[in-house]
């Protein structure tokens, strides 16, 4: 289908571009969101290094590393939709999307098996019980791992929902390039993150 | 009248309501933020004439701490930083870079509701919770208040994300939507001061987004991610606020800066003393500006080392300023200088800013901030940039460019007599706040010694005089826009290339597209060569 | 069209690398590294996220300013967390 | 001349040799700004006026700033600010300095009162009583929420943060009385939060410590209108209420004040002294190590020891806290045991310790 181009471009390759450079600068803003909480994250561990890594141990290394795996599969299938659709096989692009749903759908799964697990040991963030029982390194630690992992799940939701529309209108044949691909941009960033979360709450408990 | 303009096109409410005009969106904002700046400024009044006396004047202490929350909050979060680029920004920069629209039109008009809606949220919240911390929120105390500061905390995220959403478009723009033939260096300054703007939005906000998220999380939840009852660090929330607060100084005086430029180029006919100096200086403060948040934070208890490192920062960026404004003066050298209301804003913009900035430069100086900190010494510094830089700016721009947007002029004389009054009003306002500074009043006081009394009376008679000049601009602009004389497109024989269209414009911005090869400060006059003559004269 | 376009191999590559890093970063981590572990498992994790944002999202044939921003914005996140946790190491 | 430029700034009197250093760089800064905005705006409306436009075509001629102008102007300011960076940011060194000799006080702040402890146990509200010309250093902390001592007559100012021990020092030349202040925004009465230091002589200091109220101090608490009581002479000093916490609070199962090695470390002769961390780091005991041991002792482990010292964040009043605080200060010259000597020399690969100084208040007992 024919696109569509607004009167403010010239041509239809301009508001492409436009469309993924804008998602690109967004982008960048998401980056800052995260941020800060690294940069909280950073101070803390500055400040409570043993506790943060005894924190980082008793975090399920395996759920983690699976979902990370989860995760890269995930970006794999979105960036072979985009070529898909870059072909013109909008089918193809359907099919991957929805594979890629599946895989964060399921990463979200084992993110809920996680936080239920931690919530029955009595790792309640703003609990009295958290306060009183723990030292302050480790209920900081607790405390960031919700709102850090929480905070990232809650972009793979909206990723779905984006997701979710590339499937609907790919099945449509009526998504455009430029929609998948600033799509697709933003499930990689969520990827992103989730790279950088990995190692600070499932790996770095090095030391002893 | 030909063509129809942007104005005449379409009417009815609904037109507006719903336009996705980059120029309509601007004059909405225009009207969104002048109401904020009215309401700010009453909050002000109210605060100065209950300093008339040490004790009580007219309200109570809870009230006083109220109504200098209220007056930031509204004063930063919905006046200045929309003010000049949301307005001026969304009517001009399309118009500059050769485009009809901003990149996306849509998001635009979003980004107005977002900030309606924020707005209303804020002011409601304010209302309702009864918020008395200060534009700060500084923890632990934001975090105890039996009040909750949640809803303005989400007033505040949803302003945010509206300032954001306008960065990413005006970015978008800059880079896709230029004329064939402008190339990055021949881009209006203006347009460069907006990008880099915009780049600080889009890069310091999220951080203001998330840092009022836990403290919400905080107040509401008790995660206790700030709270030092539990282990969390109140200091670092200073870090985080000003990590986004120091760099949002500069989203407000950037395009104030980039107003400046224009001004001064147009009313001497010559291109500025030095393109570059100014573009780099530009980017220079938009980068290096991220990099001196600390020090708000001199007697906060953070380290020495950081300490001096966050004074040593500021004073670099300070440098960049320098530039600007001796580029600005530089400029004035062998001008042909028109002598109307714009100009004289933005001579008073150029003794106000820099000695409003010298001001910073002093309490970055870390044993000078031990006793100024939190006294109207700092009060009055910002105040100078923000009022007698910003402010006279947003003045300037609004005579600079009535004509273009409404097809009509000011009324001159009255618009000499209010810059008088709003330059006049203003020293004396705040130059008091400088001596009480140095007496060492603490600011946020609703209380205090009798000896203070004097300089606080001179400050409040001063701030009447201020606001009767600013009433006076809204009066006869209102009455320009319907009786004052109708003008062609170019009354003031500018070069920029917003006044080589029709005024107003028509909706698609040019009838015919503009020669966009030549520069908008090409006057033509023949280049003389630099060094001889111009050397000293220029040297202040 | 004259950009150059990243071919479904690539993306089979860019995969391959990411999971031999991924594992490369879990194996590391049972290493008694100490203070090495940090450092090596955000490295790692910076290598990956480059491979992710130059094939997955295209950097790699978009013009030079895309990385740029993006350089800017991850300088900027550097900065604010090395200056607040120097703050907290030499209060 | 410089009472003359105070005079023009509104500036008070200073009342120490640091606050006239302060001043001397303020003169400069604010001189330096304010002739250089006049200049600047001077030179600007000489051109507006010079250069005026005489006919409606009349064009402006483009004249290029002169080669080098740019980077001229980045070096001259850098220069200058360079300067003053430097002179400021040595005199904020030498005001966050501990000096050696000097008399501790903590300061409790809280809404919206000062509190101050000696460390012989002598407490008072709103006043803060000192020797003229002597060292004086504050170890601030706060109940609540954040708080600033602020004396405009030194130029000073320290922010009191909860669970955080901040210091700042200060020597007052000569007797007298001075505002106290708080600056940090506190709530709904942060402006009547103030107080009064007041300098004594020394036989005004004599008279003080055998109990009498001198003058001046009696003439600062009726300037005040913060009710109450002006001293608490504790019956005990704040290092014996420091002792009976630390028993209460079961710190002395684990630790001991004699030298012997128990559980945890002991405490005598730890005040100062470099300790040597399990990550191999050295610090130095100060009031901000103590509190945070006690706050979160996982933070810095002791080389050597187990980490099973509970935390007592939240547990332990700050007041209480800053007593403990000042008992094991009052430890600092018990000798340890020689084969704890031995045994920390041998961790000791760090500086030495700076030599103890007898001149502190807290070995009063
Ligand atoms: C538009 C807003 C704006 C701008 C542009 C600035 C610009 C600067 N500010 Fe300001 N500032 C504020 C708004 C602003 N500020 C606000 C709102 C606060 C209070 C926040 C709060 O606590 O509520 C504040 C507080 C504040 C503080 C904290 C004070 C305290 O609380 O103790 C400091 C400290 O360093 C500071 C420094 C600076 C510096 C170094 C600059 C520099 O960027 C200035 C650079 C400009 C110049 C230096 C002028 C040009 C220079 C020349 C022309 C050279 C002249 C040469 C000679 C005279 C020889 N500012
Ligand atoms: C943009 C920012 C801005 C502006 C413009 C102003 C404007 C003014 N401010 Fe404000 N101020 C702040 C930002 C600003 N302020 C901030 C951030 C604080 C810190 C708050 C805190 O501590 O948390 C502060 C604090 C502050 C204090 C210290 C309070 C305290 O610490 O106790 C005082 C005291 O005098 C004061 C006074 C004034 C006065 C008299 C004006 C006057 O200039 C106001 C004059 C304006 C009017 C009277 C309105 C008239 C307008 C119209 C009629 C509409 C015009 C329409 C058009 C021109 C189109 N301000
Ligand atoms: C269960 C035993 C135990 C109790 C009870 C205990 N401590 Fe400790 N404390 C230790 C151990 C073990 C260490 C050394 C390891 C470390 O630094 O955590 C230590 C270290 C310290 C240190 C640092 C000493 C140094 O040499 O650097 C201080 C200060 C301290 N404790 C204060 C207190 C106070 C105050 C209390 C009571 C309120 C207390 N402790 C209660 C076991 C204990
Ligand atoms: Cu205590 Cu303000
Ligand atoms: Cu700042």
């Amino acid at each position: 289908m024919a696109e569509h181009v607004a009167e403010q471009f010239d041509t239809a390759e301009r508001q492409r571009a436009a469309a993924k450079f804008g998602m690109w600068v967004f982008l960048a803003s998401e980056l800052l969101l995260f941020g800060g909480l690294f940069a909280i994250y950073g101070a803390y561990r500055t400040r409570w290094p043993e506790d943060f890594a005894a924190g980082v141990r008793e975090n399920a290394l395996y759920l983690g590393s699976l979902n990370t795996l989860l995760l890269l599969t995930s970006s794999l299938c979105v960036a072979l939709g985009v070529g898909a659709v870059r072909k013109g096989r909008h089918r193809a692009q359907a099919v991957w999307t929805a594979l890629a749903m599946l895989l964060g759908l399921a990463f979200l799964g084992f993110k809920f098996l996680e936080y239920r697990d931690h919530l029955s040991h009595g790792l309640i963030p703003g609990s009295v019980k958290l306060a009183a029982d723990t030292d302050p390194g480790r209920a900081a630690f607790v405390t960031l791992y919700y709102t850090m992992t929480g905070l990232h799940a809650l972009h793979v939701i909206i990723g779905l929902g984006v997701l979710g529309v590339c499937v609907f209108r790919g099945a449509r044949r009526s998504l455009s390039e430029q929609a998948m691909e600033a799509s697709g941009l933003y499930w990689h960033l969520v990827d992103v993150i989730w790279i950088f979360l990995w190692p600070l709450f499932y790996l770095t408990y090095g030391g002893r | 009248m030909s063509d129809p303009s942007y104005l005449t096109e379409q009417t009815g409410v609904r037109s507006w309501l719903l336009t996705r005009d980059h120029k309509r969106i601007g004059v909405m904002f225009f009207f969104a933020t002048a109401l904020a700046l009215l309401l700010g400024g009453i909050f002000a009044l109210l605060m100065r004439v209950e300093l008339l006396t040490p004790q009580k004047t007219i309200v109570e202490a809870g009230t006083y701490n109220r109504l200098f929350t209220l007056h930031g909050v509204v004063m930063v979060w919905l006046f200045m930083i929309p003010s000049i680029p949301a307005t001026f920004g969304n009517f001009f920069l399309p118009m500059m870079v050769g485009a009809r629209d901003v990149a996306f039109p849509r998001l635009n008009l979003a980004s107005f509701y977002i900030y309606v809606v924020g707005a209303i949220v804020t002011l409601i919240g304010m209302f309702v919770g009864g918020t008395d911390t200060g534009w700060t929120f500084y923890v632990p105390y934001s975090t105890s208040g039996a009040f909750g500061i949640v809803p303005v905390l989400i007033g505040v995220f949803i302003l945010g994300w509206s300032t954001i959403l306008t960065g990413i478009n005006f970015i978008t723009t800059v880079h896709i939507l230029r004329a064939k033939g402008l190339r990055w260096m021949k881009l209006p300054l203006f347009v460069w001061t907006m990008y880099a703007t915009s780049i600080i939005q889009v890069l310091a906000t999220p951080v203001l987004a998330i840092t009022l998220g836990l403290i919400g999380i905080d107040s509401y939840l008790g995660w206790g991610i700030f709270d030092p009852s539990r282990g969390g660090d109140p200091v670092l929330f200073q870090h985080l606020f000003w990590f986004y607060s120091h760099p949002a100084v500069y989203i407000m005086i950037l395009p104030a800066m980039g107003v400046v430029s224009e001004v001064v180029c147009s009313f001497a006919r010559k291109p500025p003393l030095s393109y570059k100096a100014i573009v780099y200086s530009t980017l220079g403060i938009a980068i290096v500006g991220f990099f001196t948040w600390g020090h708000h934070m001199f007697t906060a208890g953070m380290s020495t080392f950081d300490a001096g490192a966050f004074g040593a920062l500021s004073m670099f960026v300070a440098i960049f300023s320098a530039i600007k404004v001796f580029t600005w003066t530089g400029t004035l050298y062998k001008g042909s200088i028109q002598f109307a209301t714009p100009f004289v804003y933005i001579l008073a913009f150029l003794f106000l800013f820099m000695f409003g900035g010298m001001t910073g430069v002093a309490v970055a100086t870390t044993s000078l901030d031990m006793h100024w900190h939190d006294t109207y010494f700092v009060v009055a510094h910002f105040h100078f940039i923000m009022v007698g830089g910003t402010l006279t700016a947003y003045l300037a721009a609004i005579h600079y460019w009535f004509p273009k947007v409404t097809g009509r002029m000011y009324p001159e004389r009255a618009g000499l007599t209010a810059a008088a009054l709003v330059f006049v009003g203003f020293v004396v306002t705040f130059v008091p706040q400088f001596l009480l500074g140095n007496m060492g009043m603490p600011r946020r006081y609703y209380d205090y010694p009798a000896e203070f009394q004097p300089l606080h009376m001179a400050s409040t008679g001063g701030a009447f005089l201020l606001a009767t000049g600013l009433t006076l601009v809204p009066i006869y602009c209102a009455w320009a826009v319907f009786r004052g004389t109708r003008v062609d497109a170019n009354p003031w024989g500018s070069a920029g290339f917003e006044w080589r269209t029709t005024s107003p414009p028509p909706k698609e911005n040019f009838g015919e597209l503009p020669d966009f090869e030549r520069s908008p400060y090409d006057y033509g006059g023949p280049e003389i060569d630099h060094v001889e003559e111009a050397g000293e004269a220029v040297h202040g | 069209m004259a950009r150059r376009t990243l071919s479904t191999k690539s993306y089979l590559a860019a995969f391959l690398a990411l999971l031999v890093l991924a594992a490369g970063s879990f194996g590391l981590s049972f290493l008694h590294l100490g203070a090495f572990s940090m450092p090596l498992a955000l490295g790692v994790a910076t290598l990956k996220a480059c491979i992710v944002a130059g094939v997955f999202m295209h950097l790699l044939e978009e013009p030079g300013t895309r990385s740029l921003a993006t350089l800017i914005a991850v300088m900027m996140v550097c900065i604010l967390i090395t200056l607040a946790a120097t703050d907290v190491a030499t209060r | 001349m410089t009472d003359f430029l105070r005079a023009v700034l509104f500036l008070p009197d200073p009342a120490s040799s640091s606050a006239r250093g302060i001043d001397l760089l303020h003169f400069f800064v604010l001189g330096v700004s304010a002739v250089g905005s006049l200049l600047v705006f001077v030179l600007a409306i000489w051109f507006t006026v010079r250069y005026r436009r005489r006919s409606s075509s009349e064009v402006g001629t483009p004249v290029s700033s002169p080669r080098g102008f740019e980077v001229g102007t980045a070096f001259g300011m850098f220069a200058l600010f360079v300067l003053w960076w430097g002179v400021g940011f040595k005199q904020y060194i030498e005001m966050h300095q501990s000096p050696k000799q000097a008399l501790d006080i903590h300061v409790v702040a809280k809404q919206w009162m000062w509190k101050f402890e000696q460390a012989d146990g002598d407490v008072t509200l709103g006043v803060l009583v000192v020797p003229a010309d002597r060292d004086v250093r504050l170890l601030l902390t706060s109940r609540d929420v954040v708080h600033s001592f602020y004396v405009p007559a030194l130029r000073l100012k320290q922010d009191a943060v909860p669970a955080m021990t901040t210091s700042i020092a200060f020597h007052i030349e000569s007797p007298g009385t001075f505002r106290l202040l708080c600056a940090e925004y506190c709530g709904l009465s942060h402006s009547r939060m103030r107080g009064r230091v007041v300098a004594l002589s020394p036989e005004d200091w004599d008279a003080w410590k055998a109990g009498r109220t001198p003058e001046p101090v009696a003439a600062a608490k009726s300037e005040l209108e913060v009710a109450g009581p002006l001293r608490q002479k504790a019956d005990e000093t704040i290092a014996d209420r420091g002792r009976a916490a630390a028993v209460s609070h079961g710190c002395m199962s684990c630790h001991t004040a004699t030298g012997e090695k128990h559980i945890g470390p002991s405490w005598a002769g730890l005040y100062r002294r470099q300790v040597t961390l399990e990550d191999g780091r050295h610090v130095t005991a100060d009031e901000n190590y103590l509190t945070r041991s006690m706050m979160d002792p996982s933070a810095q482990l002791v080389r050597g020891y187990q980490d099973v010292m509970p935390t007592y964040q939240g547990q332990i009043p700050q007041a209480e806290a800053a007593a403990i605080v000042a008992y094991i200060q009052s430890l600092r010259d018990v000798r340890r045991r020689p084969e704890q000597i031995l045994e920390s020399s041998a961790s000791d690969a760090g500086p030495p310790s700076p030599p103890p100084s007898s001149g502190t208040q807290q070995g009063a007992e």
